[in-house]
């Protein structure tokens, strides 16, 4: 089990590395001088020569990756180029937004997702389980800026429940959990149609192994099984895909982070794109891309617990 | 004298969208103290019986005439309700694949804890040092070692003797194992046995024994019943089977068994022909077709069950009651 | 004496465990030895029984004769061709020359293949036979007694004992000169087995098929095979003809072996539970639950020897004299 | 005692509030409100200013302006008071290569500051500087920073960490791209403004700007052109101005297809503006006729080469060609879109098939600045936000700047010259006429449609009394108040 | 000789597609789907307008009689617009598809038939593919490709296949150890027999699933980028387009959005619902059940 997990974490370090690596080759492809773009159409081309060896872009590219990967491990994550910011307080200043959003996103889908999949499972083929069904892929469908902007006009505009923009007060913890409501919604709605529509699969599929009926012929009741010894094994492929999910959503979560004007790291990265930002592009890639190995780690942890035979197996 | 543990009456029973029964007009009793082995060809409803005692038939499977369980009828008299009360406590089965019976992710001691769930309201300690006593019992050597173990971790005897301390752990009346030892070699096999015929001596129940093995039969059981496409053809004590069988079928199958055949021989007996299929059965004798004594009779009309004996029967024309050999 | 068609030479398998890292790192074992030295042999047109408890490396022997385990040491030559390790030539050819019939015959068939696909698949994989697919597919099912018809079945739509046939009629497609059959009777009622087993031997006795049978049923192996070897925790412990075996077995868990099969309570019979693969016991593996042991089987692991003309045993406690006495339930040591 | 706040949308975050090297409007608004100049735009419709933290100002001299502070102006952070010494710093800093000042044009005409007293000095120019009072010291480049904060600090320049406050506001706390608060500066001793605080939040998406300003969660936000229908007859004070833009289609004449003037000429007669600016914005702006936007000397009141499509099917037919299928590139802009749609509708009328590109900005401009890629641009639309200076509308068109903002190409030695002069005529009514003629001059070439100026709307709660500049560019939160 | 279940069911042509449409709801999806091709095909017989001509005057109707779902910001008919984006929706999430199943399929099976050094190094590639964010590719794509329908199946397979490989990789990696594929092995198959003959038609079930749950993702991810301005160009009308220019006038013309989502959801029950009958019917063990 131990080594399992160590595994996988040095497998997600090198997934650091190579994303990064991954990163700086798109860098090269991406056109667009950040100079031109930080000083604006006035500059001269002296004054961007002057700003492009300050922030040690006239240097080959190799030479930004090793110096960029060098200061990371010393903790450095080098400067924005546009605010002459450190990256690492626009990174972590962004960083529990997204993370919040993005956990509580999964959380309320998996919180209704599961239970909904796991009804339309006990009882396959019925009319529930069609309704389910059918409820469940409409919504997988739908972009979740469209739901975010249907639930602002709804929610925030008509009938005034919850703030329409922003994080909340950072002290304020009721007042961040008010403006996370609605994002949380907005990015949550999609996945609590794909992980009933999981659940479903992976609870028909346990549900038909041998060994449950051995609990049925020690008379178990049904409910029971279903809850306390199939569920358990059924989540597993759920989880991992809930675990590559979260990872996605911390980048994918842009378009929501837009609509609802939360600064995150979605749309910090979104925006350092835009502008050519590249130091803090790669501060917001690097930390976006732990906390996928993160999360990929944690559900890995998760699934070696409720399945032993995966540890071992490796 | 009490009512029989269990007592099939004329059953049938069809699988939804089967074309035909492939269980007719089963009828045998099982009395307290008594194992039962149940043989008979490949697919001739062998774990349908099984499953039908227990009540794990797919949903919408018909099933006509009465199982009694200690007098009481399943489905009229008991009610799903009552009967899944019943499973695990007072019927406890063993099944046939000791590698997937149990649940992969689950440490033994936890599931068999799981597996007694009625039994929660005693203290756990209570709980956990009555399975350690039952691995014991069943011969696991370091029995805490193992409830903490998964099953992927262990070989299939010992799974096996887990599978068997978990229905043993109830106490059942009714114990039913469904080919307990088939994936196991002689040596394990013949633990296994040893333990059940330990538990039988220990037990105030009846065993329904389901086995391809005559061998098995002679050494573990008391009474048999033979099954041939769906149907039972002969039913008595082991001896008296055995020793004389009444049926033909049962006759060619004993014949058939390598173990009887004292001379090796590379030319092993068979019977001819094939099972019909069961929507494509024969007006007469379920057997007649393959059966070498077959007469005119036999192929126009289907034998009633002919009583031999104190409940020694056989469903042939051709039966006459057994010379009970010294 | 003539070339045996099967010859196992010192085969070691060892599966990988633990992980990747912590292999890198070194902690625990890399590996588990399943096969520690296997050597083996089955002549021309010969059956040679296979025999050991569950778990115990039989069926991977079988998989490791045709290249299908991880192969670290030893070799294997079939019908001539010698193959180790991983050059994938001389595979090939051995599995040109010999089938396999595996152990759970339902799921040795594709599920979404018809039957006639099945049976004709190894013809397709080494594009022997050109013509008619289908007729090839009816010819060998007919082989094995089964209807034209079956072809266009697919698996889950037969019998097990049917599923046998089917697998039967597959190996025999390239008319092989090895078929190694593993638990081939498993679960099948005793009519059918004796079909099946006829219908083995009549093959054996038409085409000149060698036979490995991995078998746990010991009745079984005294009708159809000519030798059997005795495995426990993957190490062959005695080998003899089939008749000796039964008659006059030398090794203490081979006795206890054809001693189950009388015995009607637990008197006699081997104690203990099998030693894990992964922990292997020192000195004799067998000593653990041996009523022979003593302290040289603690310290020393005994030799595979020839202790009779064909009939070898590693024990240190067995000699010919004591392979005479077998119904001598505590011989002096 | 209330506290007044101001919730106030910007549509970007700040990026740096050095008035030598600032951002663009998105930090001039707070930098207007933090620091203090001599003088300042007043709020209103026309490019006016008045005294900001001078008490006089001379401007009968143009090239020696003698100008006198207010006295007690402190800067904030016990940084003192405000001297004729911070004025000469702030502007001489300029020039000076350290601080590499981006907008260091603004200041090129500029020879030194004399310090004549505690309060006065003069501004001495080399040459007259016609921009000097329209956007060099009423707008960023004119703001006073503090000398002995600046030398405090140690850096010649500075992005966001603001070293003192010239204004009425100082900044109180900045939360990155999520809000920046401004309170009260107690060392200000000019005209207090009405609110004690403002936050201003940084909301790039205008949907989602206008959704939280109809959710009642920001007191004051720009909207979207094509939505200004939907606030009309609301209860939301609506204000509509003429923006200091322009947006025009531009042709690359350096490409095979639009090297022939004919070609160009018959896309000018195609193209049907009113139609393009009333499809596109629903009548809320009207088309424009040149570069210069009306409220600045030197707009056009009508074009020289307007729609007329059966003029360029036949300059087409003279310049034989057929089957003529252009691109047309253009940033990430939902307005450009339905522009180049109805563009393309336009077009396909006289022959000619355009294939819409819409990209990234960044990597539009730059393909057209590059030696190679820029042959991948044929038409191309740049909307462009300008100084209340037509100078600062024709820089772009220069020989010089192909290769950066010159994206036609069209290079004319004599045509560079005159823009360069146009820069020194004193004479108001004389510089418009010149600029006229330098935007006719452009039409010439064939290689400019020009669209609209656009306007900038915004939209603020009733009880909120908004102010903005002349143009609408900048909230002036100075200015803002209460009923 | 024994009989379990000897139905004797022969295996006559075109029994999968008898299956898939015998079932209602596979019936009901197959209908459905073959109505948005037919729309796709027949688009300009069906549409009642030319989806480009613009009409300032009508901007932003409502549903109306002459209009059923109502106008856009141009004026144009947005069902015509829908009914021809059809064409772009299916075109791009076929190829998209096909693309990234093809390229996740190709890597899938490498990674689980190869050594384990193959293996990891794949498996790396992909975890860090999927770790970057979408918009940086398309960036770079639509650089490379400029905007156009190639850039964003490009873009759709990048970002989609890392999903295929993990589907394709894990079934493998269990097809493996199936005795069927190692009795194909012990036949002397070669590699690319066992996967070609007996892997891939195991995969199919799984892999069919996913794809029906994926096209909506590709119209999701082609929304994506045409709402950061880097998605379909027109004058073809896309589904993505639409939303989001829905987004941009959802104050003044909330129905353009809706109208935008509907053959989105539509077409995603549709594939969703054919996607899981077509597994069903291609396999031979669930047909009996049925
Ligand atoms: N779920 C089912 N649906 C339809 N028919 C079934 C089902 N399960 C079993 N059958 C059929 O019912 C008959 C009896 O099957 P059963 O499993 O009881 O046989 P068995 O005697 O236990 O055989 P074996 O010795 O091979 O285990 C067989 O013909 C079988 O094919
Ligand atoms: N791929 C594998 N990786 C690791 N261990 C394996 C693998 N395959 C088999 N083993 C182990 O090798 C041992 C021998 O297995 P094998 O299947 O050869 O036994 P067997 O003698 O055929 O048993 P049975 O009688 O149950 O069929 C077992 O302990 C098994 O767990
Ligand atoms: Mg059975
Ligand atoms: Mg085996």
């Amino acid at each position: 089990m131990m080594s399992y997990l160590v595994r996988r974490l040095v497998l997600g370090l090198l997934v650091l590395v190579v994303a990064m690596l991954l990163l700086f080759v798109l860098i090269y492809a991406v056109p667009g001088d950040p100079a031109t773009i930080a000083l604006g159409p006035r500059a001269s081309e002296a004054q961007k020569a002057f700003f492009r060896e300050q922030m040690g872009l006239d240097q080959p590219l190799a030479v930004q990756a090793a110096s960029f990967l060098w200061n990371l491990l010393q903790g450095d994550f080098g400067t924005d180029i546009l605010s002459q910011r450190p990256v690492a307080d626009l990174v972590f200043s962004a960083l529990p937004r997204t993370v919040t959003l993005a956990v509580a996103g999964v959380v309320w889908a998996a919180l209704l997702g599961v239970p909904l999949g796991i009804w339309a499972a006990l009882r396959p083929g019925t009319f529930i389980d069609w309704v389910i069904g059918l409820i469940s892929t409409s919504v997988v469908a739908l972009p979740a800026f469209l739901m975010a902007i249907y639930a602002l006009i709804l929610f925030s505009v008509t009938l005034g429940w919850f703030p329409a923009i922003g994080a909340g007060d950072p002290g304020d913890l009721a007042d961040q959990l008010h403006h996370l409501v609605l994002p949380a919604f907005a990015i949550g709605v999609a996945w609590v149609g794909y992980i009933a529509r999981l659940v479903r699969v992976s609870m028909l599929e346990t549900l038909a192994q041998p060994h449950v009926r051995t609990y049925r012929a020690f008379g178990v009741p049904d409910l029971r099984i279903a809850l306390r010894y199939v569920l358990p094994i059924a989540v597993v492929p759920v989880i991992s895909v809930l675990g590559v999910g979260i990872g996605n959503l911390l980048s994918g979560a842009v378009l929501v982070e837009v609509v609802f004007s939360r600064p995150g790291l979605g749309s910090l990265a979104y925006d350092a794109v835009i502008s050519r930002n590249f130091p803090v592009l790669l501060g917001a890639v690097v930390v976006t891309t732990a906390l996928y190995v993160a999360a990929n780690f944690i559900a890995d942890t998760l699934i070696a617990w409720l399945d032993p035979r995966l540890a071992e197996k490796g | 004298m009490s009512a029989p543990v269990l007592q099939l009456d004329k059953v049938c029973i069809r699988y939804p969208g089967a074309p035909a029964d492939a269980v007719r007009g089963v009828s045998f009793d099982l009395r307290r103290g008594e194992t039962l082995g149940l043989v008979g060809e490949s697919g001739s409803g062998k774990s349908t019986l099984a499953a039908a005692t227990m009540g794990l038939l797919p949903a919408g499977t018909a099933v006509q005439g009465a199982i009694r369980f200690e007098g009481r009828a399943l489905f009229s008299e008991i009610t799903d309700q009552q009967l899944r009360r019943l499973r695990g406590r007072r019927i406890g089965t063993i099944s046939q694949d000791p590698f997937t019976a149990l649940n992969p992710v689950m440490r033994i001691g936890t599931q068999l804890d799981a597996l007694l769930h009625w039994t929660h309201d005693r203290p756990k300690k209570d709980r956990m040092a009555r399975i350690e006593t039952m691995l014991e019992r069943v011969g696991l050597s370091d029995p805490k070692v193992r409830m903490a173990q998964y099953p992927h971790q262990m070989s299939g005897g010992i799974l096996q003797r887990i599978s068997i301390a978990a229905a043993m752990l109830a106490e059942p009346t009714l114990l039913i194992a469904d080919e307990p030892t088939t994936a196991l070699d002689a040596t394990t096999e013949a633990q296994i046995l040893g333990i059940m015929a330990e538990a039988k001596a220990t037990l105030d129940g009846a065993t329904l024994f389901i086995t391809h093995d005559m061998s098995v039969v002679e050494r573990l059981c008391d009474r048999i019943a033979v099954l041939y496409a769906g149907e039972l053809v002969e039913t008595g004590t082991v001896r008296e089977v055995l020793d004389a069988p009444q049926h033909p079928y049962t006759r060619a199958l004993l014949d058939c068994d390598p173990a009887r055949i004292t001379e090796p021989t590379r030319r092993l007996p068979t019977i001819e022909g094939t099972v019909p299929p069961i929507h494509k059965r024969p007006d007469g004798c379920i057997f007649a077709p393959r059966c070498p004594a077959a007469i005119a009779r036999c192929h126009a009309e289907a034998p009633e069950r002919h009583e031999l004996g104190p409940r020694r029967s056989a469903a042939c024309h051709l039966a006459s009651p057994t010379p009970v050999t010294p | 004496m003539t070339r045996p068609v099967l010859d196992v030479q010192s085969l070691r398998v060892q599966y990988p465990v633990g992980t990747l890292v912590g292999r890198l790192l070194r902690r625990g074992p890399r590996e588990v030895t399943i096969l520690p030295e296997v050597s083996l042999s089955v002549p021309p047109g010969q059956t040679l029984g296979l025999i050991g408890e569950s778990g115990s490396g039989k069926t991977t022997l079988g998989r490791a004769a045709i290249g299908l385990a991880p192969i670290s040491g030893g070799a294997v030559e079939i019908a001539g061709i010698r193959a180790s390790g991983g050059d994938p030539k001389p595979w090939a050819q051995i599995r040109k020359r010999s089938a396999m019939m595996f152990q759970d015959a339902v799921a040795s068939l594709d599920p979404r293949m018809t039957l006639g696909q099945s049976v004709t698949e190894p013809l397709a994989v080494q594009g022997g036979h050109d013509g008619n697919r289908r007729e090839r597919a009816a010819e060998l099912l007919g082989l094995v007694g089964l209807a034209p018809d079956f072809a266009d079945r697919y698996p889950h739509q037969i019998s097990g004992g049917q599923a046998r046939r089917v697998t039967v009629a597959r190996a025999l497609a390239l008319e092989p000169e090895l078929v190694i059959a593993d638990e081939p009777t498993a679960g099948l009622d005793l009519s059918v087995q004796g079909e099946l087993l006829n219908l083995l031997g009549d093959l054996q006795h038409r085409l000149g098929v060698s036979f490995l049978f991995i078998t746990h049923n010991l009745a079984v192996a005294r009708h159809v095979t000519d030798r059997i070897a005795i495995m426990y925790l993957g190490r062959i412990v005695e080998e003899a003809p089939t008749r000796t075996i039964f008659d006059a077995p030398a090794h203490p868990y081979t006795r206890a072996l054809i001693r189950a099969r009388q015995a009607t309570g637990s008197d006699g019979l081997i104690e203990g539970e099998v030693p894990s693969l992964a922990n292997r016991p020192a000195g004799c593996e067998f000593r653990t639950r041996c009523p022979l042991a003593t302290g040289l089987c603690a310290r020393e692991a005994p030799q595979l020897r020839q202790i009779a003309g064909g009939h070898s045993v590693s024990c240190h406690h067995a000699d010919a004299q004591s392979a005479a006495r077998p119904k001598n339930k505590q011989p002096t040591g | 005692q209330e506290n007044r706040t101001l919730r106030i949308r910007n549509d970007r975050d700040i990026e740096r509030l050095d008035p030598a090297s600032r951002g663009g409007w998105y930090d001039e608004t707070v930098m207007f409100a933090i620091f203090s100049g001599l003088v300042r735009y007043a709020p209103g419709d026309e490019w006016t200013y008045e005294l900001d933290a001078a008490a006089s100002i001379d401007d009968s001299d143009p090239q020696h302006i003698a100008f006198e502070l207010r006295p007690g102006i402190m800067f904030s952070g016990d940084h003192g008071e405000m001297t004729a010494e911070d004025v000469k710093f702030s502007y001489e800093r300029f020039a000076d290569p350290e601080v590499n000042a981006v907008y260091a044009s603004d200041w090129a005409m500029l020879d030194h500051v004399e310090v004549t007293g505690t309060y006065t000095g003069i501004i001495h120019l080399t040459e007259a500087f016609a921009p000097l009072f329209t956007s060099t010291l009423p707008h960023a480049s004119g703001l006073i920073l503090s000398k002995v904060a600046m030398e405090a600090s140690g850096d010649k320049s500075f992005a966001t960490e603001v070293p003192a406050c010239s204004g009425p506001y100082m900044l109180d706390e900045w939360l990155p791209r999520e809000m920046i608060r401004l309170v009260r500066n107690p060392g200000w001793s000019g005209p207090a403004p009405y609110y004690d605080r403002i936050e201003i939040l940084p909301i790039g998406d205008v949907t989602s700007a206008e959704t939280a300003f109809a959710a009642g969660d920001i007191d004051c936000t720009q909207i979207a052109v094509n939505s200004i229908p939907s606030y009309e007859g609301g209860n939301a004070d609506l204000v509509v101005k003429p923006a200091l833009g322009y947006a025009w289609l531009g042709m690359n004449v350096d490409t095979p297809k639009l090297s022939d003037i004919t070609v160009r000429r018959a896309i000018q007669h195609a193209v049907d503006v009113k139609q393009i600016v009333d499809a596109t914005f629903g009548g809320a702006v009207e088309q424009a006729n040149g570069l210069v936007p009306p409220p600045l000397p030197g707009a056009r009141d009508e074009v020289l080469y307007g729609f007329d499509p059966d003029r360029a099917r036949e300059l087409l037919a003279e310049a034989g060609v057929t089957d003529l299928s252009l691109s047309l590139t253009f940033g990430t802009n939902p307005d450009l879109m339905i522009v180049a749609q109805v563009m393309q509708v336009q077009l396909a009328n006289v022959g000619i098939d355009l294939t819409i590109r819409q990209m990234d900005s960044n990597t539009m401009i730059a393909e057209a600045q590059d030696p190679e890629d820029h042959q991948n641009i044929e038409l191309i639309i740049e909307p462009f936000t300008t100084a209340p200076d037509p100078s600062w509308v024709t820089e772009w068109f220069t020989c010089n700047q192909i290769g950066d903002w010159n994206f036609q190409r069209t290079c004319s030695e004599d045509w560079d010259a005159r823009n360069t002069a146009a820069l020194t005529i004193a004479d108001p009514e004389e510089r418009a006429q010149e600029y006229v003629a330098l935007q006719d001059d452009l039409e010439e070439t064939g290689a400019y449609v020009f669209l609209y100026h656009g306007v900038n709307a915004w939209v603020s709660k009733p009880e909120v009394n908004a102010a903005y500049s002349a143009d609408a560019q900048w909230a002036l939160l100075r200015d803002f108040s209460a009923d | 000789m024994s009989n379990r279940t000897a139905i004797a069911t022969r295996a006559p042509r075109f029994a999968t597609l008898r299956r898939l449409l015998s079932s209602p709801t596979g019936g009901l999806a197959s209908l459905a789907v073959a109505a948005f091709v037919i729309a796709a095909i027949a688009a300009p017989l069906v549409a009642p307008y030319d989806p480009n001509a613009i009409n300032p005057i009508n901007r932003m109707q409502g549903p109306s009689a002459a209009h059923w779902l109502g106008t856009d910001q141009l004026g144009r008919d947005l069902l015509s617009r829908i009914i021809f984006g059809t064409r772009t929706a299916l075109y791009i999430a076929l190829v998209g598809t096909a693309a990234a199943l093809g390229v996740g399929m190709a890597m899938g099976m490498i990674a689980g038939l190869g050594g384990k050094v193959v293996d990891s190094v794949l498996v790396l590639i992909n975890d860090s593919i999927k770790s970057l964010p979408l918009v940086l590719f398309a960036l770079a794509l639509v650089t490379i490709y400029g905007a156009s329908i190639a850039a964003l199946i490009v873009i759709i397979a990048i970002s989609m296949a890392p999903g295929y490989f993990r589907v394709v990789r894990n079934q493998v990696l269990v097809l493996r150890s199936a005795d069927f594929v190692i009795a194909a092995q012990s036949m002397g198959a070669s590699r690319l027999r066992v996967a070609a003959t007996h892997m891939l038609p195991n995969l199919i079930g799984p892999i069919l699933v996913l794809i029906a749950m994926d096209i909506p993702a590709v119209i999701g991810i082609e929304s994506g980028l045409s709402f950061l301005g880097q998605g379909i160009q027109p004058p073809k009308s896309s589904w993505g387009n639409m939303l989001s220019e829905g987004y941009t006038y959802v104050r003044q013309a909330p129905h353009i959005a809706v109208a935008a989502g509907l053959p989105i959801v539509l077409s995603t029950i549709a594939f969703t619902f054919l996607g899981e009958s077509l597994r069903d019917a291609l396999d031979p063990r669930r047909a009996v059940r049925r």
